[in-house]
């Protein structure tokens, strides 16, 4: 099965060639998803094979490496198309092929009748694919024609309007900030390929062999270089502090899209890529201390912006926004099992949340064409009371809020306590660690809050609705709804595979499966680690209390702001107007980023054509040319048709000549 | 003292010579006896006569004869200039006779003219004494003056032959004084003699009297090569002068100096290298760039050519500054391709031109690409050679000129020289730029290409592109004509 | 066949004289019969391909005498070797499709311009092969004349003035080579060497403010020709007022001459110049890709966007070279044949939309890829190789350049230069969606025509080139490989850095562990030349 | 006695040649130039070349210089008319007198050479100029004065075709 | 006989002004007339050396360039003539009618 592991991008790519290249003759809707579709599902069955495969081994021979074709060998670099087959890109595989197999299901129903419909599938394909090289690449260079293909993908689809300027913008914006990201990739595997290759003979990028060599990596120095670079590559990616602004702007794609791409998948990359390298990370103590900074700091920062949005596809964006600080949290402070756990259930819950404000958009979108209303189907201020006509939506959407609230017995609750026990507990960060669980804790808090009052404002309450459209409001098709009852129940149950050792209940299986791949991770840190008084059991159990006390609160907040007094926050948008505003506003970040990085280029870009190149360095050309013809014209005057002129001429030209020689 | 016996002189050094001065006589009296109108033929009867002399100028290849006790010698380096001349002179016989009938002026004795003409280049170029470089220096000029002044009903053609002649005897003035003074330094006028004498100075370039000399000869030839700044009359000379005497002034007389210059300062004066080196490296800078840069204005494609022929001066004293064989065999490359080339372009303004010459400017070039494109083809071959783009016959000289000059460490003249050339680029194109990009501004009148002038036109456009692709076999005669001297 | 090398460059030759023969009228004959030879040049051409043995020997080489006067020899000496030979592949397969490309771009003069075609042609491919350095330098002035005549004739509006910059301009730089070429020959004789051989002045030693001088000069008209910053202006406006397929054979070779210039010329003539200069050029590199794309950023004209692109990728190619390591170089070699798809793609696809609307700003555009969804799609694919996404050919060359660079002491100006990769994304992406997304709304788009079946059979095989060079790059490194490693191996007779030592001696020396705790020896900013990758020694650890 | 006689000779040769190129009147110069070459003539014979100082007074003084009054007669022409051009003199009178200063540094600077040939004012007076210069120019000059011919019969032929009236 | 120097001293004064002569008039006859002057400078010089040398090349030359001058007169003096026929005028500055 093993052998067989390039079968898994190769069913999408075929996918995207059927549906891509013929697609506009196929014409038949249903044989276009049905292709997209079946293409991904054969790649989650090749998936599940290895899965299969791979328990069946001992925890040592969980590595398999496979060379499908030579690539760029040249010199001393070599970089083959190869896969390389471990626990950790198992379960990215098993995420990826299993999400977009829901995905994309769900995808028939919500773009029937769209106008390019195979256009869609094309692209949804080979994001597939695309992702699955990522995360199946044995090399770093595989693992980027990945990581720039989803960003091609993601440019694509979120560009799938395109004759709305805005989504051309956002897929710009998107390209673009994954490009600043790539920046840092490619340099972060410069220096780690330099360095090995000058300082030890070993010329790779090969994970397997650079892990073999790792324990050569100094600790700091060049490996903070890399690594810090790298780390950029991740925040492009994965839309962290400061590179986060395009996701939110994402959602100008369709919601399938935001679902896979911006919840499950791409936006996770830069996590599991930090996963994927942990040994070389765990090397620098300061950039691990500057991704769990940053980590913590996105998770709080858009968790605020989170609270204030009102499209209901933006509130989701934040929120995965500040779900992948979570994920970089945990990475920042060593917990990487944590990491990609909650890289897992996020996948989980977030999707189906996804999916479900798509079944909710689609759904008022459809009732308001009925009415020729030019309302805004995203807007949560129409919406409202939607439970009662959209049950099965309801339902899955709020197990999945609850997931990500934190509430005991969901997938959300698991993973998200051990992230913050661990960062309480880590070794890693002396005394920072307090700080990193307490905007953890925080971000949680607010999590719960504007997750529920989501919730509140979409399900419950008033309907905002016009009344003559809400007869059109009817729960989606199956299509639409099995991929979210599918989600649901993982979104549920996902998170009792990775359940904390302290409930002594279940092994953490999880845990195990990973330990492997971050074994080497956890010797190197130990080096560093100031190993304190181990946190008691007891603290343990009091901080995952808080934790749920936390979340109460919010949920709690969200309900008396959204349903019981609902005109609470317009009294607190009252009180601190300018506070709200930024809010509401992103915190100006895109503006600032505008003022600080878009116009001073253009400005740039203007004064070098307009005053540089044209002025300047044209300028000398032409001026040269323009001198010389002044020249010509001095010259030519002087040919003034006398012949006594001409005369002189040669008379000046005699005596000068004899005068040198006489007088030199 | 007893009789004068008149010494007996082997003859074969100027049978060219002699044959084109008699054949020049004949014509002389054939034109009496012509029927009237009918001058023609007098140009076919002119270039089989120049052919049977470049046949008697090529037997003469290999040897080395002097004769009338020194004045004149027939070796490789003579041969090869009277070669130039010859096809200088036949490509000039062949395009006269459908501008002088144009113009009204074809008068028999054009051809017998430039007969003298050449053979007073021939002697400047095989003449080992002074008076004889003299004497065939002022036959030469004094037919130029003729012929510079032919067209006599033409207020420019007068100027130009009037011009011509006052500024050409001016110069004639410092070259004899040069020679005065050369004679008076060394006691001799036989180049050889010269040389032993030079040889045995203890130290020649002290001794003022033969550098003065020195520098004032070569304002002679200088002006008659068109350095600056002795080159001023020939813009407005070669721009009154009837065009195909244009042509043959810019190409002949040019090369007859050159010959002189290169005969007298490598026979004579090689011990004074270092000084007349220095000079012509300041010649050759000034006349390259003031030739050049002054083109870059005109608008008159005759003085294009004039400034551009003065340029073309200066590229070749870039090699003669060199001194070297590189450079000097270079010259004598350059000079023949430019015969070719020059006159050839020469022959494309003659036809493009109307009566009176009043279609001269580069405007009245404008649409011709399309409507006559064999003859823009023809002159953009040219024009591309005279700006030394490869692979054209002007490429190669000029490459052998600038590389004598980098051989002899001349490295910033080459460098300036090559700069020059890039400017040049910019008025050879814009002739093409007329030519082939900008729509004609009045109706095209369809020029009749006669017999002569298409064969001149052949074998201009063969004497360009040949050389610039198989080179090897000019330039080895070249070569061989420069290293007897 | 052992002259097929000839034969492929004076086939089109032989096309010219076949089009004299045709008269004027008939357009589709003439158009017919030059693609016929382009296409048959190309076919024999696939004989030197298929014959080519992926060593680093000079192949199908022809040498016969060819002039002889004075202190020079000149000769016929012609040959590829894995450098030239994909440029040659390259100039012949560009040709056939630049013909196609102007079957109805080109209404007027359509013989004199396949003439003007098929000569350059000729010139492009006599430049490549050459190996004799006066036999390249008439082929190399040989190809502006063609080029002249195609700007200036069937160019745009300001066409005059693009023509004669671009002729002037490119003489300026080779005249000057002329002289440093001739100054070569005669330092070459003092050392024994008879003819212009380039092979013959590999050995030549020269003094270091000698080759500094030549190197100038080489480096000068190379960078005119490539361009470099800041010599690059002529190229915007040549390339804006050309004709389509001028546009792209100028991109896609002409170009190209001028960092061929420095890999086959000025670095391995002049090695110790080469290396003493490399800062300077890879930072007029580095300013070319930054201040290309930034200028880029703000065009109106989509063509000069393109033009500007060029100077952006060209620097890139400088980089690569300069960085004398195998990586580099590939990189550089790879881009070059990259950005002539590219880019010359991008020319085409220019055109197309130009023959269409007569206009080339972009605010004339707009929502195109409504009306024209192949057109759209091809467009894409053709940006995105552009850009340098993985999977097509830009990326291939872009990273081994980055990485070699990286590599070599120009580490710094490639973390600059690599954050071109960014700038590129932004003005490409700018431009296509300016072009091709948002509101169809000027009534003047919205009865455009997608492409039809030429267009369209033009284009794809740039499109499989692009895929194909993107993924199995294999076969082209491998036979560039041993020549660039000889070349490589010639230029690295650089002055030794004295900092070079310790650090190999330290890893050595250092007990296995102990440097784990250190300090990393190999810092940023420190020199470490890659001459330590040509030492075979392995850290016994390593093997582990 | 002979260095006074030179120097009236100098002194007359110096200010006819100023007068010809001050006199208004081309006739007047014309005149004044001939007596400058009459004063070479007198040069000519006091350097022991009395065939030259003949030949002098004929060719130039004769020939030459009737021929050009002959054509200012024909031209009728007068006084030079207009003053446009005073600079010229400015111009023409530093040429002239770095023309001097550079001939004369010359001259007294350099060194001709030493007295090599037989021709001795001795033997000039014994066998006559006029049969030394007719010996010289028909066995060692024998060419150049062959090609005179020609120079003369271009120059008749010149004249004839640019001055007749109706050819 | 004088002293060689003088006589060439005189020829260089004549020469000179010969030269300014063709500087600064105006009438184109007399500027001729100026040549001639300085040919006859130039004579002068080789009569000079010749006997100072006691070779008679020099005196052949001056021979030689009598005739010269003769045939440049002729010459000359008809395209004077040529020129006065189509202008009226020769007035050297009347001969610019090709300038620039």
């Amino acid at each position: 099965m093993f052998d067989n592991v390039w079968l898994i991008p190769l069913f999408p790519l075929i996918g995207f060639l059927i549906n891509g290249l013929f697609g506009k003759k196929i014409k038949n809707e249903a044989v276009i998803g049905g292709i997209g579709t079946l293409m991904i599902f054969f790649s989650f069955l090749v998936s599940c094979g290895i899965l299969m495969q791979m328990i069946g081994l001992p925890p040592e021979q969980r590595v398999f490496e496979k060379v499908v074709f030579p690539w760029i060998h040249c010199g001393n670099f070599k970089a083959d198309m190869a896969f390389l087959v471990d626990p950790l890109s198992c379960v990215m595989i098993m995420v990826v092929t299993g999400v977009g197999s829901l995905i994309h299901l769900y995808s028939i129903g919500y773009m029937h009748g769209e106008e390019g419909f195979y256009r869609f599938f094309a692209y949804l394909n080979l994001f597939c694919m695309s992702m699955l090289l990522l995360v199946l690449g044995s090399n770093m260079l595989v693992m980027f024609i990945g990581w720039e293909g989803v960003g091609l993908c993601s440019y694509l689809l979120i560009g799938y309007y395109f004759h709305k300027k805005s989504a051309g913008d956002a897929a710009k914006k998107a390209f673009v900030m994954n490009r600043v990201g790539d920046f840092g990739f490619l340099i972060g595997l410069f220096t780690l390929y330099w360095w090995f290759g000058s300082n030890h003979n070993i010329w790779t990028i090969n994970f397997t062999e650079i892990k073999a060599a790792s324990h050569l990596l100094p600790y700091g120095g060049v490996v903070t270089v890399a690594t810090l670079c790298f780390f950029v590559g991740a925040t492009g990616k994965s839309a962290q502090i400061p590179l986060f602004t395009w996701l939110p702007d994402a959602m100008e794609g369709p919601t399938p899209v935001s679902a896979l791409i911006h919840a499950a998948t791409m936006v996770t990359a830069g996590v599991y890529m930090i996963g994927r390298m942990s040994f070389v990370f765990i090397k620098s103590p300061e950039t691990m201390m500057v991704i769990a900074v940053v980590g913590a700091a996105t998770a709080i920062f858009a968790a605020t912006i989170g609270t204030a949005q009102n499209d209901i596809k933006r509130v989701l964006a934040y929120s995965t926004v500040s779900q992948l600080g979570y994920m970089f949290l945990a990475m920042g402070v060593g917990a990487f099992t944590a990491g990609i756990f909650h890289l897992m259930t996020h996948a989980f819950f977030k999707a189906c949340l996804f999916l479900g404000s798509g079944s909710v958009i689609h759904s008022m979108h459809h009732a308001l064409h009925k009415i020729h209303s030019h309302d805004d189907a995203q807007d949560m201020r129409n919406m409202g009371g939607l439970r009662k006509a959209m049950p099965i939506t309801f339902i899955t959407f709020l197990v999945s809020t609850i997931a990500i609230s934190g509430i005991p017995g969901f997938s959300g609750f698991f993973s998200k306590d051990e992230i913050l026990w661990m960062s309480f507990s880590n070794a890693y960060h002396g005394n920072l660690n307090i700080v990193l669980w307490g905007i953890g804790a925080a971000a949680a808090l607010l999590t719960a809050f504007y997750m529920f009052r989501l919730v509140f404002m979409t399900f419950f309450g008033e309907c905002r609705i016009k009344p003559e459209a809400k007869s059109y409001l009817h729960e989606s098709p199956l299509v639409i709804t099995i991929p979210l009852m599918v989600l649901g129940v993982l979104a549920a149950v996902g998170g009792y595979l990775g359940m904390p050792k302290i409930f002594g209940m279940l092994p953490n299986y999880f845990e195990h499966w990973l330990e492997p791949v971050f074994e080497l991770a956890t010797e190197y840190g130990s080096k560093y680690a100031q190993h304190g008084a181990h946190p008691s059991h007891t603290l343990e159990w009091g901080l995952m209390g808080l934790s749920v006390v936390i979340a109460l609160v919010g949920i709690a907040t969200a309900f008396t702001m959204y349903v019981k007094n609902t005109e609470l926050p317009g009294k607190f948008v009252a009180t601190f107007p300018a506070l709200h505003r930024a809010v509401y506003n992103k915190w100006y970040v895109d503006e600032l980023y505008d003022f600080l990085f878009v116009n001073p280029c253009k400005a740039l870009g203007q004064f070098l054509w307009k005053g540089f190149d044209i002025v300047i360095v044209d300028g000398v050309v032409n001026g040269v040319a323009n001198v010389v013809m002044g020249i010509s014209g001095i010259f030519r005057y002087m040919q003034s048709g006398y012949i006594y002129n001409y005369a002189f001429s040669m008379a000046l030209g005699v005596v000068v000549m004899l005068g040198y020689y006489i007088f030199k | 003292m007893d009789m004068i016996s008149i010494p007996v002189v082997n003859m074969t050094p100027i049978l060219p010579e002699i044959v084109l001065s008699v054949l020049a006589m004949a014509l002389l009296l054939i034109n009496v006896f012509a029927p009237g109108g009918q001058k023609s033929f007098l140009a076919y009867i002119s270039f089989i006569g120049i052919i049977v002399a470049a046949v008697l100028v090529g037997t003469g290849w290999g040897n080395h004869i002097e004769s009338f006790s020194g004045s004149v010698v027939l070796d490789n380096f003579a041969t090869f200039f009277k070669v130039t001349f010859l096809v200088a002179a036949g490509l000039a016989v062949l395009i006269s006779d459908q501008y002088m009938e144009r113009e009204g002026c074809n008068h028999g004795e054009l051809y017998p003219l430039i007969l003298f003409t050449v053979v007073g280049m021939m002697l400047m170029a095989s003449g080992t004494d002074l008076m004889t470089i003299f004497l065939g220096l002022e036959v030469m000029s004094v037919s130029l003056y003729v012929l510079a002044g032919f067209n006599r009903a033409n207020r420019k053609s007068n100027e130009a032959g009037l011009k011509y002649f006052l500024l050409g005897s001016f110069s004639t003035g410092f070259l004899l004084y040069g020679m005065a003074l050369i004679y008076g330094a060394t006691g001799t006028t036989r180049l050889y003699k010269i040389a032993v004498i030079v040889g045995q100075m203890t130290l020649p370039s002290a001794n003022i009297m033969l550098v003065a000399g020195m520098l004032l000869m070569m304002t002679g030839f200088a002006f008659k090569i068109a350095a600056a700044p002795f080159h001023m009359w020939t813009p407005d000379v070669y721009e009154g002068a009837p065009t195909p005497m244009t042509a043959f002034m810019s190409a002949g007389p040019k090369a007859a100096g050159f010959a002189a210059l290169l005969r007298l300062f490598l026979v004579a004066l090689p011990t004074l290298q270092v000084e007349w080196s220095q000079v012509l490296w300041v010649l050759a800078v000034l006349t390259m760039t003031v030739g050049n840069i002054t083109a870059l204005r005109q608008d008159n494609i005759k003085r294009i050519l004039a400034y551009s022929s003065i340029a073309h001066a200066g590229y070749a004293l870039v090699g003669f500054a060199a001194g070297n064989g590189t450079g000097t065999s270079g010259i004598l490359f350059y000079m023949l391709s430019y015969a070719f080339m020059n006159i050839g372009a020469f022959a494309i303004v003659i036809l493009v031109a109307k009566k009176g010459e009043t279609n001269g400017n580069v405007m009245d070039f404008a649409g011709l690409g399309f409507k006559r494109p064999v003859l823009a083809v023809v002159m953009t071959i040219f024009l591309f050679s005279l700006a030394g783009v490869p692979p054209a016959a002007g490429f190669i000289g000029k490459f052998y000129l600038f590389a004598g000059a980098v051989q002899k460490g001349y490295i910033w003249l080459a460098v300036i020289g090559v700069l020059n050339s890039a400017a040049s680029a910019y008025y050879y194109l814009r002739i093409m730029v007329y030519m082939y990009m900008k729509e004609p501004t009045e109706e095209f009148e369809w020029v009749h290409v006669t017999a002569p002038v298409a064969l001149a036109l052949i074998i201009a456009v063969a004497g360009t592109v040949i050389p610039g692709i198989v080179p090897s076999f000019i330039l080895q005669y070249a070569q061989m004509a420069v290293k007897l001297l | 066949m052992s002259n097929v090398l000839s034969l492929t460059t004076f086939l089109p030759i032989l096309g010219v004289l076949l089009l004299l023969f045709i008269p004027k009228d008939s357009k589709g004959v003439l158009r017919n019969v030059t693609l016929a030879v382009t296409v048959v040049t190309f076919l024999v051409s696939l004989i030197i391909l298929t014959g080519f043995q992926a060593n680093a020997e000079f192949q199908f080489a022809e040498n016969v005498p060819w002039i002889a006067a004075g202190p020079f020899i000149m000769r016929y000496n012609i040959a590829v070797d894995g450098i030239s030979l994909w440029l040659v592949i390259l100039t012949t397969f560009i040709m056939p499709i630049a013909v196609l490309s102007t079957y109805t771009a080109v209404e007027e003069k359509v013989k004199e311009y396949m003439i003007c075609l098929l000569l350059l042609e000729t010139g492009m491919l006599g430049a490549f092969i050459s190996l004799d350095l006066f036999l390249f330098y008439i082929f190399w002035e040989v190809m502006l004349i063609p080029m002249y005549f195609m700007i200036g004739i069937w160019g745009g509006k300001n066409k005059i003035y693009a023509a004669v910059k671009f002729f002037i301009y490119t003489m300026v730089g080779s005249l000057l080579m002329l002289v440093a070429l001739i100054f070569l020959y005669f330092k070459g004789m003092e050392a024994g060497i008879t003819d212009f051989g380039l092979l013959n002045f590999f050995s030549l030693k020269l003094d270091m403010a000698t080759q500094i001088w030549l190197f100038l000069a080489f480096a000068f008209a190379f960078a005119i020709k490539v361009p470099m910053f800041p010599l690059h202006t002529w190229l915007p406006d040549a390339h804006t007022e050309a004709p389509t397929a001028g546009s792209v054979i100028l991109a896609a070779v002409l170009l190209k001459m001028g960092t061929y210039g420095y890999v086959r010329f000025a670095i391995p003539l002049f090695p110790d110049a080469a290396h003493k200069f490399a800062p300077l050029i890879a930072t007029l590199a580095v300013i070319g890709i930054i201040y290309a794309a930034l200028v880029a950023m703000v065009q109106e004209d989509v063509k000069k966007l393109v033009a500007y692109s060029s100077v952006a990728h060209l620097g890139f190619v400088m980089l690569g070279v300069f960085a004398f390591n195998v990586e580099g170089i590939t990189g550089g070699m790879l881009q070059m044949l990259n950005h002539g798809i590219s880019t010359g793609a991008l020319f085409l696809i220019v055109g197309f939309i130009y023959e269409r609307r007569h206009t080339r700003l972009i605010t004339d555009f707009g929502g195109l890829s409504k009306q024209m969804p192949i057109f759209a799609t091809i467009f894409m694919i053709v940006t995105f190789s552009s850009v340098g996404l993985p999977g097509t050919n830009g990326f291939v060359g872009e990273f081994l350049i980055l990485l070699g660079a990286f590599e070599s002491q120009l580490r710094w100006w490639t973390i600059v230069a690599t954050s071109g990769v960014i700038l590129s994304a932004v003005y490409m992406l700018w431009v296509f969606q300016r072009v091709m997304f948002g509101e169809l709304d000027n009534p003047k788009n919205q009865k455009l025509l997608d492409l039809n079946a030429r267009e369209i059979a033009i284009m794809v095989p740039l499109l499989v080139m692009i895929f194909f060079m993107g993924l199995y790059p294999k076969p082209f490194i491998d036979k560039m490989d041993p020549a660039i490693k000889k070349l490589v191996a010639q230029v690295r007779v650089a002055p030794v850095n004295a900092q070079t030592m310790p650090v190999e001696a330290v890893s050595q020396k250092m007990p296995a562990g102990y440097q784990e705790n250190g300090m990393p020896p190999g810092h940023p900013g420190m020199e470490t030349p890659s001459a330590s990758q040509a030492a075979p020694a392995v850290n016994p650890h390593d093997a582990k | 006695m002979e260095t006074l006689f030179f120097l009236i000779i100098s002194f007359v040769a110096i200010v006819s040649a100023i007068l010809v190129i001050t006199c208004k009147n081309p006739i007047n110069s014309a005149l004044a130039l001939i007596m400058t070459f009459f004063c070479l003539a007198t040069y000519y014979v006091m350097l022991d070349a009395p065939f030259m100082a003949a030949v002098q007074v004929m060719v130039y003084a004769g020939a030459i210089m009737v021929l050009m009054v002959f054509t200012i007669m024909l031209l009728n022409i007068r006084v030079d008319s207009s003053k446009k051009h005073s600079h010229k003199l400015v111009f023409g009178s530093i040429i002239g007198f770095f023309t001097v200063l550079n001939s004369i540094i010359v001259i007294v600077k350099g060194r001709a050479a030493l007295p090599t040939g037989p021709y001795s004012g001795e033997m000039i007076q014994k066998f006559g100029h006029t049969e030394l210069i007719g010996r010289e120019m028909f066995t060692n000059f024998l060419l150049p004065f062959e090609v005179t011919s020609i120079l003369l019969l271009v120059a008749i032929v010149g004249a004839v075709i640019l001055a007749k009236k109706k050819i | 006989m004088e002293n060689l120097n003088s006589y060439l001293i005189m020829s260089a004064i004549l020469f000179a002004i010969g030269t300014i002569g063709v500087l600064t008039r105006k009438n184109v006859i007399v500027i001729f007339m100026c040549v001639e002057m300085m040919l006859n400078a130039a004579n002068l010089s080789f009569v000079a050396f010749s006997r100072h040398l006691g070779n008679m090349d020099g005196q052949i030359f001056v021979f030689f360039i009598m005739t010269v001058a003769a045939a440049e007169a002729a010459v000359g003096l008809a395209l004077i003539i040529a020129f006065y026929n189509n202008k009226e005028s020769i007035d050297v500055d009347d001969v610019s009618i090709m300038k620039w």
